[in-house]
């Protein structure tokens, strides 16, 4: 029944409800304004749950496709008379598959975790959530969008509301954190564009035969006619070099190189992660939730839906190198966040090193590294999600997050180190915890392959546990400073989300099939294009 | 045999696992209900555990494994279950007592700490943990619960959070048992993909193993065997991983009964029994574990004579145990390791549990504040010297059984090693007595007034006494019950006879002579041998600077790498970022420089730009 | 013939561009301006008479051309006039109230 | 062709009937006249705003004729009409224009009607009526066909705003920078005019249509393409100037700055539009056929001379604005960059299947038509509040103006190129063509200085959001510019929402034979 209502649109706009509210409020009243944002943050949210629990993952997403279309250019009319139409054509095309939904839904989660993690935000209470909830909207729409155009469309609608987040709540260093976000997402997206650009002009030609006479050919963003277009030995793309429409190797290897880098610099890749440390260091936790949680997974998402099933065999080419750039990113994550004096440091070059782990799970390429490498985005979703949570709360009370200026917290809060802990040992891999399944399925798949650069990236799992360790017991063990000793532990707003989202990430831990079974059958096109076998 | 209680082994572990989930929701809310919960949870799981024992001692009980898909991809299936096997029944109610025992005790030792609750939910969580490890059906069942050990461990030993020395040896105890760790998950994916049909499970493993049809090349079989034992020598605080093992001695002390020396630390021992067949597979793996183990066995027993904390003497003597151990596996006895395992878990526990209740009454670690408490704690010293005696192998004690049968076995397979396990044999009594008669013996120091313990304290020590004496008896000379049940009737110990015995117990004896001359008698004087070589005395005080050699070399190390990347990331990856900007406002100062508000200034730009152009463009049409 | 008025009409350009760009006086870099547009005049006259296609639509473009330079001509000194009135000055060099 | 048949032909008389299609340009100078009469008329002390609304009344007129016209096109079959031997025609790709020139116009001068103020314009009468001339001389060039009418319309254009940048009698500011456009803007001609003059004497025409097929003709010859290359380069340059295209843009920050900043938006839009219209002509009526001429790289050559200057226009311009503090003279920059971006689809010319070339640019113009009034309007606003014209004067307006800084947000987002705005969509459509032609370059170089361009304008939003605390001065926001400032944030939103209808209607009624290309009679 589900199928029946566009409800892909629905949990993407659904937002936008709370923006209407938002607007007619009066903007003094934090109160209200608060409450109106957490209750609109929960409308996707229970949304994307109803249709979690509605998928079927051997049916994949095909009962609730949408499709209208947006843009019908006509091109030059005079010059094919015998051709009913030769348009330029742009849909509103959304979809949802076992990659997109467990992202879908760890946004949903996140988003309502900000909301109630923003009761820290002290000024332009209204214009925050309003630039939060588009944000949402922008988020979900990344997830779901099935045209190249509208998946940019909804990628630079998160990059906007990002920047007035970062600029104006953030702390003392925000605007010029804002503006290195802005630029370098900024480029990131302008080669993204040009990659699609690129895309649409070659692998998006598509003739529909109307009748004997008539054709309508057309030039498009959908993403299934790319796909297919690329994918299918058959299409006009593949067709012999002299074709006119055949799609050269040089230029495959264009639009894959400018994808990986234009999403390099979102996941981050390792030479394109400087801007991501400003970023965590000085936006407000509340906004870093997001950050880290869901925006970082916008990158990895995007390599995955776009690099790795739009060009399989560069990707299988490439695997190595991707593998190499993953165990650096692992490597030289852990080292630096080893190094770091400041938590949220510690923490973003944590992210450096878990999304090389993410790498390592898609330079796999087999279903159980896939798999890893999506359990490990969600997985560090919500890890750190949760752990920008008590960031923003320990900054709240404390004042500061420089390791040296805290200790002994466990004393006076115990209830925020105990979780600050456990959001450590998820951090760190513990079996039980949902980081570990990611990071365990990520380099069992790809061992396969790599025996090797899999055991140096076992490395890092050690590094992983020497900075996660140094930091978390440096703030709640040890020796407590006098002045934090009347520090009042989590009030309940604060305790909710942190006890919400440990328990999905104990619920994945201990039972990750909750992710896998909608995924199960996402990957199997692919496996089977890039021929490889599995359990053989 | 109908077995109705082992199908329901899989409740054992949960029963821990539901007083912590109980204690951690309310805990704070109700002060005395850790110590209630907790051991009722430990009881229970004993009570299901010996049932199950008895059950698994029946004629001809088939092993029984259940479980249930845990991940399921579309092209594999991961499972987590139970099975129980004689040697994991075993292992159980090992665990269970020793945590029963635990639990009673710390009602006393832990009394007046005030945050008591989350104590004994950290010991529910273990022993579940460990249970769970015990049962576990397969390596990444079992690999998961090694590493929720490994945590508990962490946290147990960084309870007292607020000393910077907990602190650090909580950090240390998680982090190298990571390294060793790491190689555990290397091997596990070296299995999954050797394996046939990726199993992982310890049944399919004990088959493609056993078979020797080279469905698995040698080399990869020693690589997987060795990986596996670098696991293992984390756990079991094997050389050169063994660091962590004394720094955790900082936690509080039942823990280190429990955890230190009984069970956690034996897990490296029960996984190579587990996976058994992987290295008999591979006699040079098999080599590895007897020289480590024989190498760990007689390195820990030196360091423990030199050593004046009464926690870390224990500590070091149950590094050289576990090296005991992992020599007997190595030289093919899985019977002598595990039987070794099963006594030391008793004598140890006890030993620990006696220190326990000496640092109770005393408020000090430190040997040579301690003396004459032999009179005021009497219960205390009596199982003491029981549990001391056990460990140094005098008969009929349990240790002197359990020393026997891996002695016997080094005899036969490697007279080296034997030579070796005789040393540190001797060292162990030595350091034994050294302690034993330190502690109790002489005059008493200190003010204060020593006196025993609670019943609450005692009687597990009692209770552990016992068993120190009587389980040896499960594996003499004249019974292999042990053996037979544990191997199938394949293996037999104790085949060297009476000199083995003789041996042993004389070097135990000699050991004890010896102490008893230096530190009672004073014929010898202590300082014997360190007035004339201070620098060995030294080598052994400071463990032979192994601590201070990974300082360097790691955290240094680590340290100085961090600095190089931090200005490859501040410099370079930052500064080619900072070019590339700086290029583009370059660009556009120059354009901004032209812009001098001269309009002719203009019109001659504009005049070289078409030249440019058409020399650029047309140009090369022409020239 | 055609080549020598070509040749007269590029020479004049140049000469009306080298004073637009370089005279300092504002009305000398005026009038070099119409020098140019009377090079273009040249130009066009020269083409309706001896062009390849010679054609009357010449001397009709440089009717044009003479009655809008008049126009900007006038404009232009009408501008100068008035920047005169604020800045007492017609060297165009002066004239950088606005730069960068 | 023979002088006898050129002197016939441009001695066909203009019926009355043509003179009708002329309808919207007449009603422009009707307008003017009348309102030159009534300025002298009315009063000194009585303010000119009545003169304002009439001349938006002239302009609408005119819309509407215009729009009717258009209408009219797909219907009757009598379209394209050629008036005086081609020499002005009345066809789509004019038409469509000269809606955007009167519907600019228009919003220039509604928005002027709250904001130009006695004390700094003294002259307000002329400051309304002189810009019916101008967008006339504009429509002129829309619809040219011929280089004689191309240049009488351009320096209609041309002379009447160098009036009007002037017109701040008093200012130092507006008067050097009314100099300066005269000096540019006459060596401009100037250039142009000798360009034309070689191609005139090349070709013995100056009809577009005919210049075309004399060329094709000797095409083959060849020894004229030194000279042809000569002619068009000096006509680029030309052209090159108007637009404000680098490196001939120099000018363009002065005179903006110099300019009140109605007239800079003016400056910014119609004229710079217009002679991109034109060039739009020539190149593909001149020098496009030529491209299949064996032997020549002219055509070739002209083409990539076009994009090049787009890319010089797009770095240069983004770059030199990253440091620029003056909101006028950073919107003088901006529209460099935009000029770049709208020479693309010119640059590129037809390719393979690629011919939507003037979609592409109608649709881009009229997102950048309204993302500049928008942006104007508000910086005329902000600027008399705060006295000055510089970047800080925007500090803090959100606290001061919330409506007005959110509706900037829109302008400033359209002129970056994000979505979901009308700039996003029209660069989104050229950046395709580039692409469909295969000048990947061109498109890399497109959206990489879009990137760099992000600096500084969302410089102007971190000032309205993150700076200033309120205590700046109130901000007075006249009820006419609001109404502009809204009707430009909402349909710029509007293009981004539904970019379909506008370029599907511009296809509709375009077609590339009928209404750019001019055939021979």
């Amino acid at each position: 029944m589900l199928a029946d209502i566009p409800i892909l649109s629905l949990i993407t706009f659904s937002p936008l409800i709370g923006i209407l509210v938002l607007l007619l409020l009066p903007k003094q009243n934090s109160r209200w304004l608060k409450v109106t944002a957490v209750t609109a943050t929960l409308i996707p949210l229970a949304l994307s749950l109803w249709l979690y629990a509605d998928f079927d993952g051997t049916l994949g997403g095909k009962p609730y496709k949408e499709s209208v279309t947006w843009v019908n250019a006509a091109l030059n009319k005079e010059t094919m008379p015998d051709i009913a139409s030769y348009l330029f054509k742009f849909q509103y095309q959304m979809g949802i598959d076992g990659i997109s939904l467990p992202l879908l839904l760890l946004t949903t989660i996140v988003a309502v975790m900000a909301a109630l993690a923003s009761v820290h935000v002290k000024k332009r209470w209204k214009a925050f959530y309003l630039w939060f909830l588009l944000l949402e909207i922008g988020m979900l729409g990344v997830f779901m969008a099935r045209d190249v155009f509208l998946f940019f469309i909804f990628f630079e609608l998160t990059l906007i509301p990002m920047f007035f987040l970062i600029g104006i709540w953030g702390f003392g260093g925000r605007e010029k954190a804002a503006n290195r976000f802005l630029i370098y997402n900024g480029i990131g997206s302008a080669l993204m564009l040009l990659a699609f650009v690129m895309l649409v002009m070659t692998a998006g030609f598509r003739v529909d035969q109307v009748d004997q006479q008539t054709q309508h050919v057309y030039y498009s963003g959908s993403y299934e006619v790319i796909k297919d277009n690329l994918t299918d030995p058959d299409s006009f793309v593949n067709a012999a070099p002299e074709s006119p429409l055949h799609m050269s190797d040089t230029m495959r290897w264009s639009i894959f190189i400018l994808l990986l880098i234009a999403f390099g610099i979102k996941l981050p890749i390792f030479p394109f992660h400087t801007w991501m440390l400003r970023v965590h260091a000085e936006a407000h936790p509340a906004i870093v939730m997001i950050h880290s949680g869901v925006l970082l997974k916008m990158g990895a998402y995007g390599l995955l839906r776009f690099g790795v099933f739009l060009f399989p065999s560069q990707m299988r080419d490439w695997a190595t190198v991707l593998a190499i750039l993953g165990v650096i990113n692992i490597l030289y994550g852990a080292v630096l966040a080893f190094r770091q004096k400041e938590f949220k440091l510690v923490l973003a070059y944590s992210s450096i090193s878990h999304m090389g782990i993410v790498l390592l799970g898609i330079a796999s390429l087999n279903e159980i590294g896939l798999q890893g490498a999506m359990i490990q985005l969600v997985s560090h979703g919500l890890i750190s999600a949760l752990l920008f949570l008590i960031v923003g709360s320990l900054q709240e009370r404390t004042g500061t997050t420089e390791l040296g200026e805290l200790g002994g917290l466990a004393r006076s809060l115990p209830f925020m180190s105990g979780i600050l802990l456990t959001a450590g040992m998820a951090s760190l891999g513990l079996p039980g915890l949902s980081g570990f399944i990611g990071e365990f399925l990520s380099l069992l798949g790809l061992f396969d392959s790599m025996r090797v650069l899999t055991a140096v990236a076992v490395l890092g799992v050690i590094l992983t546990a020497v900075y996660v360790l140094r930091s978390v017991l440096a703030i709640t063990f040890g020796p407590m400073p006098e002045r934090f000793g009347a520090l009042r532990d989590a009030r309940l707003v604060e305790a909710v989300p942190m006890i919400a989202l440990l328990a999905f990430i104990i619920l994945i831990g201990v039972y990750p099939s909750v992710l896998t079974e909608p995924m199960k059958h996402g990957f199997d096109a692919l496996l089977q294009q890039l021929n490889v076998k599995v359990g053989g | 045999m109908e077995t109705v209680f082992t199908q329901y082994a899989w409740l054992i572990p949960l029963f821990p696992l539901a007083a912590f989930i109980l204690l951690t929701s309310f805990g704070r809310s109700f002060k005395g209900l850790g110590v209630m919960v907790g051991s009722a949870a430990s009881l229970a799981s004993l009570v299901l555990a010996l049932l199950v024992l008895f059950e698994r001692m029946g004629e001809g009980v088939e092993d029984y494994q259940d479980g249930f898909k845990w991940l399921d991809l579309s092209t594999i299936q991961l499972n987590i279950g139970f099975e129980v096997t004689n040697l994991s029944a075993l292992m159980l109610v090992i665990v269970t007592i020793v945590s029963l025992l635990v639990n009673v005790y710390s009602a006393g030792y832990m009394k007046s700490d005030e945050r008591i609750t989350v104590f004994y939910g950290y010991i529910a969580l273990f022993t579940f943990s460990m249970l769970g490890l015990v049962l576990a059906d397969n390596m990444l069942a079992l690999y998961i619960f090694w590493e929720l050990v490994g945590v508990c461990s962490f946290l147990l030993v960084g309870f007292w959070y607020q000393k910077p020395e907990a602190r650090a040896a909580a950090k240390k105890a998680f982090i190298v048992t990571r390294i060793g760790d790491a190689g555990l998950l290397i091997a596990i994916l070296l299995l999954f993909w050797y394996m046939p049909n990726h199993a992982l499970d310890f049944v399919n493993i004990q088959n493609v193993f056993n078979e020797q049809t080279g469905t698995i090349a040698a080399g990869i079989t020693t690589l997987i065997a060795l990986l596996i034992f670098v696991g293992a020598v984390g756990k079991s605080g094997q050389f050169p991983l063994h660091v962590w093992l004394p720094d955790a001695m900082e936690g509080p002390t039942p823990i280190s009964a429990l955890i230190h020396a009984a069970t956690m630390v034996a897990a490296g021992v029960y996984l190579v029994a587990r996976t058994f067949d992987i290295f008999q597979a591979s006699q040079a793996a098999m080599d590895v574990v007897a020289y480590v183990g024989a190498f760990t066995a007689i390195f820990a027993a030196t360091i423990g004579v030199a050593q004046n904390d009464i926690k870390r003497i224990l500590a070091f003597s149950t590094v050289s145990q576990l090296g005991y151990m992992m020599m007997a596996l190595g030289l093919g006895s899985l019977t002598g390791g595990i039987f070794h395992l099963f006594t030391h878990a008793f004598f140890k526990a006890l030993l620990f549990l006696g220190a326990g209740s000496v640092i109770h009454a005393v408020h000090t670690q430190n040997i040579h504040e301690m003396g004459g408490l032999g009179s005021r704690m009497r219960i205390t010293a009596w199982t003491f010297g029981i549990g001391a005696l056990a460990l140094s192998g005098i008969p009929p004690l349990s240790g002197f059984w359990s020393k026997d049968a891996i002695l016997n076995t080094a005899l036969h397979e490697n007279p080296v090693l034997f030579g070796v396990g005789v040393v540190a044999a001797f060292f162990t009594a030595f350091y034994m007595s050294r302690l034993f008669f330190l502690v109790f013996a002489g005059r008493p120091k200190g003010e204060k007034q020593a006196h025993d313990s609670s019943w609450t304290m005692t009687l597990p020590l009692i209770i552990l006494a016992v068993l120190a004496v009587v389980t040896g008896f499960v594996e003499t000379p004249w019974n292999n019950t042990l053996g037979t049940w544990l191997s199938g009737g394949t293996e037999t110990t104790h085949t060297g006879g009476g000199l083995v015995m003789v041996i042993s117990a004389a070097v135990g004896v000699l050991g004890i002579y010896l102490g008893w001359l230096m530190y009672v008698k004073g014929t010898i004087a202590r300082d014997a041998v360190s007035s004339r070589m201070p620098w060995l005395l030294r080598l052994l005080e400071r463990k032979y600077y192994i601590d201070e050699l990974y300082q360097v070399v790691f955290v240094r190390g680590l340290r100085g790498l961090g600095l190089l990347l931090q200005a490859m990331d501040d410099f370079i990856i930052d500064g080619i970022v900072r070019c590339v900007g700086g290029a583009a406002v370059l660009l556009g100062r120059g354009g901004t420089r032209l812009q001098n508000g001269q309009v002719q200034t203009y019109g001659v730009i504009t005049l070289l730009g078409l030249v440019i152009l058409i020399v650029a463009i047309a140009g090369r049409r022409f020239w | 013939m055609l080549s020598s008025y070509l040749t007269l009409a590029a020479i004049l350009f140049c000469i009306g561009l080298y004073g637009a760009l370089v005279k300092r006086n504002a009305v000398v870099v005026l009038l070099s301006i119409e020098l140019m547009l009377n090079a273009v005049n040249l130009n066009l006259v020269a083409f309706s008479k001896y062009g390849a296609v010679p054609s009357l639509t010449g001397q009709m473009f440089t009717l044009f051309t003479i009655a809008v330079a008049a126009a900007e001509a006038a404009v232009g000194i009408a501008v100068l006039i008035a920047l005169f009135r604020a800045r007492g000055t017609v060297n165009v060099d002066e004239f950088d109230e606005m730069r960068r | 062709m023979s002088v006898d048949n050129m002197a016939q032909q441009s001695f066909l008389p203009l019926t009355w009937s043509d003179a009708m299609y002329l309808a919207p340009e007449w009603i422009l100078i009707a307008f003017m006249i009348v309102l030159v009469v009534l300025d002298l008329a009315l009063p000194r002390r009585s303010g000119r705003k009545v003169i304002g609304w009439l001349t938006l009344a002239g302009l609408l007129t005119s819309l509407g004729f215009v729009i009717g016209q258009v209408l009219d096109m797909n219907a009757g079959t009598e379209w394209p009409i050629r008036l005086l031997g081609d020499s002005y025609r009345i066809d789509a790709f004019g038409s469509l224009l000269k809606i955007l020139f009167l519907s600019a116009t228009a919003l220039i001068v509604l928005m002027s009607i709250g904001t130009v103020k006695r004390e700094d314009i003294p002259d307000k009468g002329e400051f309304y009526y002189l810009l019916l001339p101008a967008v006339t001389g504009a429509m002129m060039m829309a619809s040219s066909g011929d280089m004689i009418t191309l240049y009488v319309g351009l320096e209609l254009l041309s002379i009447t705003t160098y009036v009007l940048v002037g017109i701040r009698k008093h200012s130092v500011k507006s008067a050097e920078g009314a100099f300066k456009y005269v000096v540019t803007g006459g060596i401009s001609s100037a250039l142009l005019l000798f360009g034309m003059s070689y191609l005139y004497g090349l070709t013995g025409a100056t009809n577009l249509g005919a210049i075309k097929d004399a060329l094709l003709v000797q095409g083959a010859a060849g020894d004229i393409q030194e000279l042809l290359y000569v002619s068009f380069f000096l006509m680029l340059a030309g052209f090159g100037i108007k637009i404000g295209a680098a490196p001939f843009h120099f000018w363009a920050p002065d005179v903006y700055q110099g300019a009140p900043t109605p007239i800079t938006a003016f400056l910014a839009i119609v004229s710079k539009a217009a002679a991109l219209a034109v060039l739009f002509r020539i190149t593909f009526n001149v020098v496009f056929p030529l491209s299949n001429a064996t032997d020549m790289y002219l055509s070739q050559d002209i083409f990539l001379t076009i994009l090049v200057l787009a890319a010089a226009a797009m770095i240069v311009g983004t770059t030199s604005a990253l440091r620029q503090r003056n909101a006028k003279r950073l919107m003088a920059l901006s529209g460099v960059a935009n000029a770049g971006y709208l020479l693309v689809p010119i640059g590129v010319s037809f390719k393979g299947l690629h011919m939507q070339n003037v979609g592409e640019f109608m649709f881009y113009l009229a997102a950048y038509i309204l993302m500049n009034v928008g942006a104007f309007a508000v910086i005329s606003v902000v600027s008399k509040a705060t006295g000055h014209e510089e970047l800080k004067g925007f500090a803090g307006l959100y606290y001061r103006a919330p409506w007005t800084a959110a509706a900037m947000i829109v302008f400033v987002l359209s002129l970056a190129g994000l979505p979901v705005t009308g700039g996003f969509f029209g660069k989104l459509f050229i950046l395709l063509g580039a692409a469909q032609s295969q000048a990947y370059w061109i498109v890399a170089i497109m959206v990489v200085s879009s990137v760099i361009s992000y600096y500084f304008y969302f410089g102007i939003i971190r000032q309205m959001f993150m700076r200033g605390g309120g205590d700046e001065a109130e901000v007075d926001m006249p009820a006419t510019t609001g109404v502009v400032v809204w009707l430009c944030a909402v349909l710029t939103v509007a293009l981004g929402i539904v970019p379909g209808p506008v370029i599907g209607w511009v296809n509709e009624h375009f077609s590339i034979i009928r209404d750019l290309f001019i055939m021979s009679p």
